[in-house]
């Protein structure tokens, strides 16, 4: 075997108490895809961004090409030729795509910006990758995964030898994971090596040749795709045997609960957003929004929750048409809302798990006499969705903000699930969570439908969509293109909606 | 005023307007380079006080106003050192550092100034003197405007497209301005975020020391407390005003400079409206127009937060 | 009113021994102003180097501070206090029964108590010779006043100024500038300017810093000055006409002289043209010999009563 | 702005030891603060030719040497206080308020012009209507801006930083006409006349000037503690600061909350200009106040936003000040010394914050924390 491209030996990182990663050894071969797998929480982020130079490990070596090398800032790894996608993305809204290239990217012309010649290479990119995008738009104005695009379109450009991907298929539809991957696939016959972190095993077995697991900081082991399956996958990752194959009876809607008629959005600057919606939702009911992120389904969820007001139609709550909803409004009306931004939208990041979870009730009996809050009220709440919900918390006055990703999201749900008398809305609901925590979300929500309550569930993940949904609607540019029943018979209509395609046109 | 003519009128206080422009437009354009860079600087007052100074001290030391222009950015670009290390190494309030440094660079110039000459009364020192350009000063309107002016005011028009240029057109602005929007997504591009900001937070220190040179070596020829009364604010104002783009705060600056100069030549009309009114005339002349005309513009995304974030 | 008032028996214990005289003073603005308060400091200064007497004061003391400033040197034992300016009047009415031991004198205050006297120049007087000199020596028929803030000093000065010009030419325009600020140099230079432009020709001024703004300005306009407080001659020898003096450290300086030799008086002392302590300053070549002759005459016309100057209300 | 003030979201969650270490630090931190800017000061004081040893002796005579000197300093933390108070609030809710001098002042013009009124009144009750016009009049200058930035997002600095000079201006207009005392002089000061008797605060501490007001700032301190921390108010008010979209859709009243927020700001302002006339100067000059709306924002920030916080920073604030002023009149350094070591208080102290970060004891209480969970 030849020297491995990158060598990660008894890498250890600690921040304060905790030891994110744990004398990890890792290693990359030249021209393989490598997954990096683990729960929330496990170090996979943290060990990336060591060898991408943003962090110091506290102990440990790395070898690149054979070489022992040390990397003191990005701009090291940039030298070596690693890029990395991250996480989260790195973009900038108020930039241009173009600018968002350029930035830092060195010029022929110093101090000019190398703008005709980007905007070159950018078609070649689009034409040899498939990946075509308007340069001259803002970031903030194109949907999630147009950003992703960017960000690696941003990678390519920098030309990298080794290229770490976190997550980036998190906010992808299936159609653009198939794209990405026939990207990567490209990439990889050009002779560059990949390292693919993702919580989806399913994409993990098809793209990697192997696969590292961290469990808790530490590594678990590595072994090869083909030898791989899911159910191993999972058990490394946590420890113990998961259920994977779960899925949910279908039926038992009632009468109808919410109704929206000729629902329309227009949006200055943007224009219509939403077209003549017409949607019926029943109680005990999960109808699931399917559609390529940036066709109006997290507007469709704002428009229902108050959170934006509608330019035309008419909402319908047990027959009776609300007027003017507010977010103050619909809460009152027994909806939750589990929104897709569950860091800035949903939470008060410096605001303690106890004050989190009553967000919305600060007016509200019991938490709330004269004025004032209740303490102990709050927190006796607090310490029972905590343990209902099995939100880790160092306690009930911790920050937030400084929980796991799969954590923030149980605080929201523990939330709006006591807040969801008659309704819930879900938008991208298991969005970067790992397995264990993706189930205990579906269970959740599932045990809403149960107690008769209508569930609004609007994601990009089809698997979850046709796991959970009795029925299925598809949104297109703000318009809905059919509503099918939540089989997998059905997946083929689906995927052409996604497209365009009117039901009509495929039945 | 059956003798009033409109149009010398108008060139006088155009003329004037550019000069009072003159020193808000320095330090806006230093304030412009620290806020893109992500760095909330309300000590440019301070800075600028600094300069004047500086400037006075350059002057008396090198014998020339330029030696005393110098002095200005030197004075200022420390005040702005300061700042950085302060508000970038020790990661302290922005707001605060702020505050802290108009007091500082307030007290600690008199104190030295009134060290040096116990009397208080400031020595004359070599100053900027009008300067013709050739051929654009003659003509007619325009050149009585613009083009018979000290050095330094056509330094700052200079600066103006050359900030227009350097902020928005090169690859350090654009790098400046990603430290300003997200600075993270700059570091993981290869940008020294630490070094940009300090970078920024000196240049802005120099040219509001420049704009306090204005003020001692080309509108006088000497150094006393008081000299920026509330200028660097005004160009904080105008930094907003023009959405952090040097042509729009150039703008800003200009508007404001001849709503002063307004009403200091309506003031020796004799008109019976009260001073007080109209040395209110330009701030209410700003503030209306900014509401009216501009309002909204989005900040750095990043403007006044520590970097990295804790 | 009991003049043991609780803060002066607060202060009791600290105060010493009453016999040595010492003199404080409390200035509103900078003593380095070269204006108003360094007339005063200089006042001060004459104090503790011809009386020999132990001297304390505070500057720029803001409105805040200015009833408490008094009663610090007045609780510390200070045979005088001076309070340097008419914002001084209110506090010091108030200070001063409390401190019988103390005497206290406001500079152009309104009041007077047995321990409290008020001394001021009756600047119209040499503000009116100001005048004089400026509508002779205009050429367009317009002349100018520039001040920084509309306070009594400056109204009187200016009112003084419109006066002697009047006196002299009833037709002539006199054109009025409020500076808002009395430091603010650039603001200063731009008023000027302004002035000049709209045919202004002499230009007496009442500012503080911003006089140098002033003179930058009437460098390069074909402007004459007349400066204030003291003799202003040397910063600009071509352009400054005269200046309008307005000792008022001669004033303070016997004022406390007074009051060491034992003699004060609880009244109003004002000081005129007869006193020497407001005067115009020497003329230069600048000035021709006929208008200097005829601004003498004036002098002693309004010396000996011929002429009546206004003095302003307060 | 995190720094570790006590603020309300994460207390009591560390051992009783590690808890009092860590206040213990957050206490001693501006000690160290006020000690590093008296040693620099020291400096300065050396370069004068005044021994500092001697310069301080007579500052420190000047805060405590008796409770008169005391009261001086309280009187002069007052307006600061009631100033920070308002602006810590304002600044929880993510508006930048950096109007509190206009405020101030048309606070205390209206004030003023309700304590000028002869009508009668008993003291308890012309007091308080005073009072009452300060707030409405601060209040209605801070809702304005507060106004147009909730409504029309229109950037509350630029706004706020002009109408500083307007209402100065408008104030100045007041002192120099409708309002002047003795209007038929030609030559009188810019000043209103005096304040009733009836409308001036009682003096609470003889023999010291301390006035009733220092009791009104404390009072308004836990007042302001108990809304921004104890209130569902509060807790609104906060989250619309740190995230202003979390607040919209947890279904909050943002526009509303922000302009309450800048009105409250604002009408403190005016009370503390109301409260330095009916307590302190008793009538309104032109230009009568020293910067105290800018000071006030260093006090509000060094506070933590905190009231408790405010008024330990109002009362440092207000010993310097009347320490430095008896080191001018007794020590003779020169009054500019005020402002270099007041700036140098505040850049120790805005450091020291994040020292308190940084420092190793943050990890120790980490460690803790592991421990107990
Ligand atoms: N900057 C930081 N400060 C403190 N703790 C951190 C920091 N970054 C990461 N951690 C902690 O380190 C651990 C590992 O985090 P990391 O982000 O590497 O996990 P991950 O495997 O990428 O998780 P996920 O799948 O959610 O992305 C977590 O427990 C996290 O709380
Ligand atoms: N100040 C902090 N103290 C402790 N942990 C922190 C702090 N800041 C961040 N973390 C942790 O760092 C980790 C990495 O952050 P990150 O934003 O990647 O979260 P995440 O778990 O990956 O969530 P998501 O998958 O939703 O992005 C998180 O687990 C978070 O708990
Ligand atoms: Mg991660
Ligand atoms: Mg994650």
């Amino acid at each position: 075997m030849p020297a491995p491209l990158l060598e990660m030996r008894q890498i250890v990182k600690t921040f304060g108490p905790l030891r994110a990663n744990d004398r990890v050894d890792f290693e990359v071969q030249t021209g393989e895809i490598h997954a990096l797998l683990g729960e929330n929480g496990a170090g996979k982020t943290t060990l990336m961004n060591i060898l991408y130079g943003l962090y110091q490990p506290d102990a440990g070596e790395i070898y690149w090409k054979g070489e022992k090398i040390t990397l003191h800032s990005p701009r090291d790894a940039i030298r070596y030729r690693i890029g990395m996608i991250h996480q989260h993305l790195m973009l900038v809204p108020n930039f241009t795509v173009l600018e968002n290239i350029l930035v830092g990217l060195p010029s022929p012309r110093e101090p000019f910006l190398p703008i005709n010649e980007t905007l070159a290479r950018l078609e070649d990119f689009a034409a040899q990758y498939g990946l075509p995008i308007d340069p001259t738009v803002k970031v903030k104005q194109l949907p999630l995964g147009l950003q992703q695009r960017v960000e690696i379109l941003k990678a390519l450009f920098r030309g990298a030898d080794l290229l770490i991907l976190d997550e980036p298929t998190a906010v992808l539809s299936p159609l653009e994971v198939e794209e990405f991957f026939a990207v990567l696939k490209n990439l990889v016959g050009k002779g560059v090596s990949i390292i693919f972190i993702s919580h989806k095993l399913d994409e993990v077995l098809r793209i990697s040749d192997r696969i590292t697991v961290l469990r808790q900081g530490r590594r678990i082991g590595t072994i090869e795709t083909r030898h791989a399956t899911q159910q191993i996958l999972a058990e490394m990752m946590v420890g113990r045997a998961v259920a994977l194959d779960y899925s949910f009876p279908k039926g038992g809607a009632t009468q109808p609960i919410l109704e929206l008629k000729g629902i329309s959005l227009i949006r200055p600057k943007v224009g219509r957003v939403l077209k003549d919606l017409n949607l019926t939702l029943h109680s005990g009911e999960i109808l699931g929004i399917a559609g390529i992120d940036g066709n109006g389904q997290e507007e469709l969820a704002d428009v229902v929750c108050g959170l934006i007001p509608y330019t035309e139609g008419e909402m319908l709550l047990e027959g009776r048409p609300i007027r003017n909803p507010t977010p103050q409004k619909m809460k009152d009306c027994g909806l939750g809302y589990v929104p897709a931004d569950r860091q800035s939208v949903g939470l008060v990041k410096n605001f303690s798990v106890a004050h989190n979870l009553v967000l919305k009730s600060l007016d509200d009996p019991p938490y709330n006499t004269y004025g004032f809050l209740r303490e102990k009220v709050v927190r006796l709440n607090a310490q029972q969705v905590l343990r209902e919900f099995d939100i880790r918390a160092a306690d009930l006055l911790q920050p937030v903000g400084e929980l796991s990703g799969g954590n923030q999201q149980k605080v929201i749900l523990g939330r709006e699930l006591q807040l969801a008398k008659r309704l819930l809305v879900a938008v991208h609901p298991t969005r970067g969570l790992d397995v264990g925590a993706t189930e205990s979300v579906h269970r959740f929500l599932y045990s809403q439908k149960e107690k008769g309550i209508g569930l609004l569930l609007i994601s990009a993940d089809l698997d979850e969509l046709l796991a959970l949904s009795d029925r299925i609607a598809v949104l297109f540019r703000g318009e809905i293109l059919g509503v099918v029943p939540g089989e997998t018979d059905s997946l083929p209509a689906i995927s052409r909606m996604m497209l365009g395609e009117r039901l009509e046109a495929i039945v | 005023m059956n003798e009033f003519l409109w149009l010398p009128f108008l060139v006088s206080l155009l003329a004037a307007g550019v000069r009072l422009a003159t020193p808000l437009l320095f330090a806006a354009l230093g304030g412009i380079t620290n806020e893109l860079s992500g760095v909330l600087n309300i000590g440019l007052e301070g800075m600028m006080i600094g300069g004047t100074f500086g400037a006075y001290i350059g002057a008396l030391l090198s014998g020339s106003e330029w030696g005393g222009a110098l002095g200005g950015m030197l004075a200022g670009g420390l005040l702005g050192l300061l700042f950085a290390y302060l508000s970038i190494t020790w990661r302290a309030d922005q707001v605060v550092l702020g505050t802290g440094l108009n007091l500082f660079a307030l007290g600690l110039t008199s104190f030295f100034f009134r060290s040096m000459y116990k009397a208080g009364i400031s020595q004359f020192v070599p100053s900027f003197d009008v300067w013709n350009v050739p051929l654009l000063s003659d003509i007619p309107l325009i050149g009585q405007i613009f083009f018979r002016q000290v050095p330094l005011v056509y330094l700052a028009y200079l600066l103006i497209p050359l900030f227009s240029f350097l902020l928005y057109k090169t690859t350090w602005g654009l790098k400046l301005r990603c430290c300003g929007e997200h600075p993270r997504a700059a570091e993981t591009v290869g940008v020294n975020v630490t070094r940009m900001r300090y970078l920024a937070l000196i240049l802005s220190g120099m040219l509001a020391g420049l704009g306090g040179t204005f003020l001692s070596l080309g509108q006088i020829s000497a150094f006393t407390e008081g000299l920026v009364s509330g200028r660097g604010f005004i160009a904080l104002a105008a930094i907003i005003f023009g959405r952090w783009k040097p042509l729009n705060v150039a703008f800003a600056c200009l508007l404001f400079g001849v709503a002063d100069a307004l009403q200091l030549r309506l003031q020796g009309f004799g008109l019976p409206i009260r001073y007080e009114f109209l040395l209110m005339f330009p701030y209410l002349l700003t503030l209306v127009t900014f509401v009216v005309f501009v309002n909204r513009g989005d900040s750095p995304a990043a403007l006044g937060k520590p970097y990295p974030e804790k | 009113a009991s003049p043991q008032t609780p803060a002066a028996q607060a202060t009791e214990t600290v105060t010493q021994e009453p016999q040595v005289f010492r003199v404080a003073m409390v200035f509103p603005g900078a003593v380095n102003d070269k204006s108003w308060n360094q007339a005063g400091f200089t006042g001060l200064e004459r104090i503790k180097n011809e009386l020999g007497v132990e001297t304390a004061y505070l500057e720029q003391v803001p409105s805040t501070d200015w009833e408490e400033s008094l009663r610090t040197f007045a609780s510390q034992g200070y045979s005088l206090v001076l309070g340097h300016g008419d914002q001084f009047s209110e506090p010091s009415k108030k200070v001063a029964p409390e401190f019988p031991d103390t005497n206290f004198i406001v500079v152009n205050g309104a009041y007077t108590a047995s321990n409290l006297a008020s001394i001021a120049l009756f600047d119209e007087q040499v503000s009116f010779l100001a005048g004089v000199v400026a509508a002779k020596m205009s050429q367009s028929g317009k002349v100018g006043y520039i001040g920084g803030l509309e306070i009594p000093p400056v109204i009187r000065n200016g009112k003084g100024f419109e006066q002697g010009a009047k006196y002299v030419n009833p037709d002539i325009q006199v054109s009025l500038t409020y500076l808002g600020d009395f430091n603010d140099a650039a603001k200063g230079k731009e008023a000027t300017l302004a002035m000049a432009e709209s045919g202004v020709d002499v230009i007496f001024y009442y500012v503080d810093n911003a006089m140098l703004g002033i003179q930058e300005a009437a460098k390069g306009a074909n402007v004459k000055l007349i400066g204030c407080i003291f003799d202003q001659y040397e910063m600009a020898p071509d352009l400054i006409l005269t200046s309008a003096i307005q000792d008022i450290s001669t004033a303070i300086f016997e004022a406390a002289k007074t009051a060491k030799e034992g003699n004060f008086e609880g009244k109003a002392y004002l000081f005129g043209l007869d006193s020497g302590a407001i005067a115009l300053a020497p003329f230069r070549e600048n000035v021709p010999a006929d208008v200097v002759a005829y601004v003498n005459q004036v002098q002693q016309d309004i010396i000996s009563g011929k002429i009546t100057v206004e003095r302003m209300s307060q | 702005m995190e720094q570790g003030a006590p603020s309300g979201s994460s207390p009591s969650r560390h051992h009783s030891w590690a808890r009092w270490l860590n206040y213990l630090q957050i206490t001693l931190l501006p000690f160290g603060a006020v000690f590093a800017a008296l040693v620099i000061g020291a400096i300065l004081i050396a370069l004068t030719g005044v021994e500092p040893g001697f310069a301080y002796q007579k500052m420190w005579e000047g805060i405590a040497k008796s409770n008169y000197q005391v009261g001086l300093v309280l009187v002069k933390a007052t307006p600061l206080m009631i100033i920070g108070l308002g602006l810590g609030f304002v600044f929880n809710s993510g508006v930048f308020n950096i109007g509190a001098e206009g405020q101030l002042y048309m606070g205390a013009l209206l004030g003023t012009a309700i304590g000028i009124q002869d009508w009668g009144l008993p003291a308890w009750l012309h007091i308080s209507l005073s009072l009452l016009g300060g707030f409405i009049g601060g209040g209605l200058w801070g809702l304005l801006p507060g106004y147009l930035k909730a409504r029309h997002q229109i950037n509350e600095v630029i706004t706020t930083i002009l109408l500083n000079y307007i209402a100065i201006y408008i104030v100045s207009y007041f002192t120099h006409g409708p309002l002047r005392d003795n209007p038929f002089a030609e030559a009188a000061l810019p000043q209103t006349p005096e304040v009733q008797a009836s409308s001036q605060l009682p003096l609470i501490w003889p023999p010291t000037r301390l006035h009733a007001g220092f009791l009104l700032g404390l009072g308004l301190a836990l007042l302001l503690y108990l809304i921004t921390y104890r209130m569902a108010f509060g807790y609104k008010a906060r989250a619309v600061g740190s995230s202003p979209a979390a607040a919209h859709y947890a279904g909050m009243n943002t526009t509303l909350i922000m302009i309450i927020v800048m009105v409250v700001s604002g009408g403190l302002a005016g009370v503390a200009g109301t409260v330095e006339i009916l307590g302190v100067q008793h009538r309104l000059r032109d230009m009568f106040s020293p910067g105290l709306g800018y000071s006030a924002i260093a006090i509000a920030l060094m506070g933590n936003n905190h009231p408790l916080g405010i008024i330990l920073a109002s009362l440092l604030f207000g010993a310097l000040q009347v320490g430095a002023n008896n080191m001018q009149a007794l020590a003779g350094v020169p009054v500019t010394i005020v402002d270099v070591l007041q700036a140098t208080v505040i850049f120790f102290v805005a450091v020291s914050a994040m020292i308190r970060w940084r420092a190793p004891l943050r990890t120790l209480l980490l460690r803790n924390r592991e421990a107990s969970s």
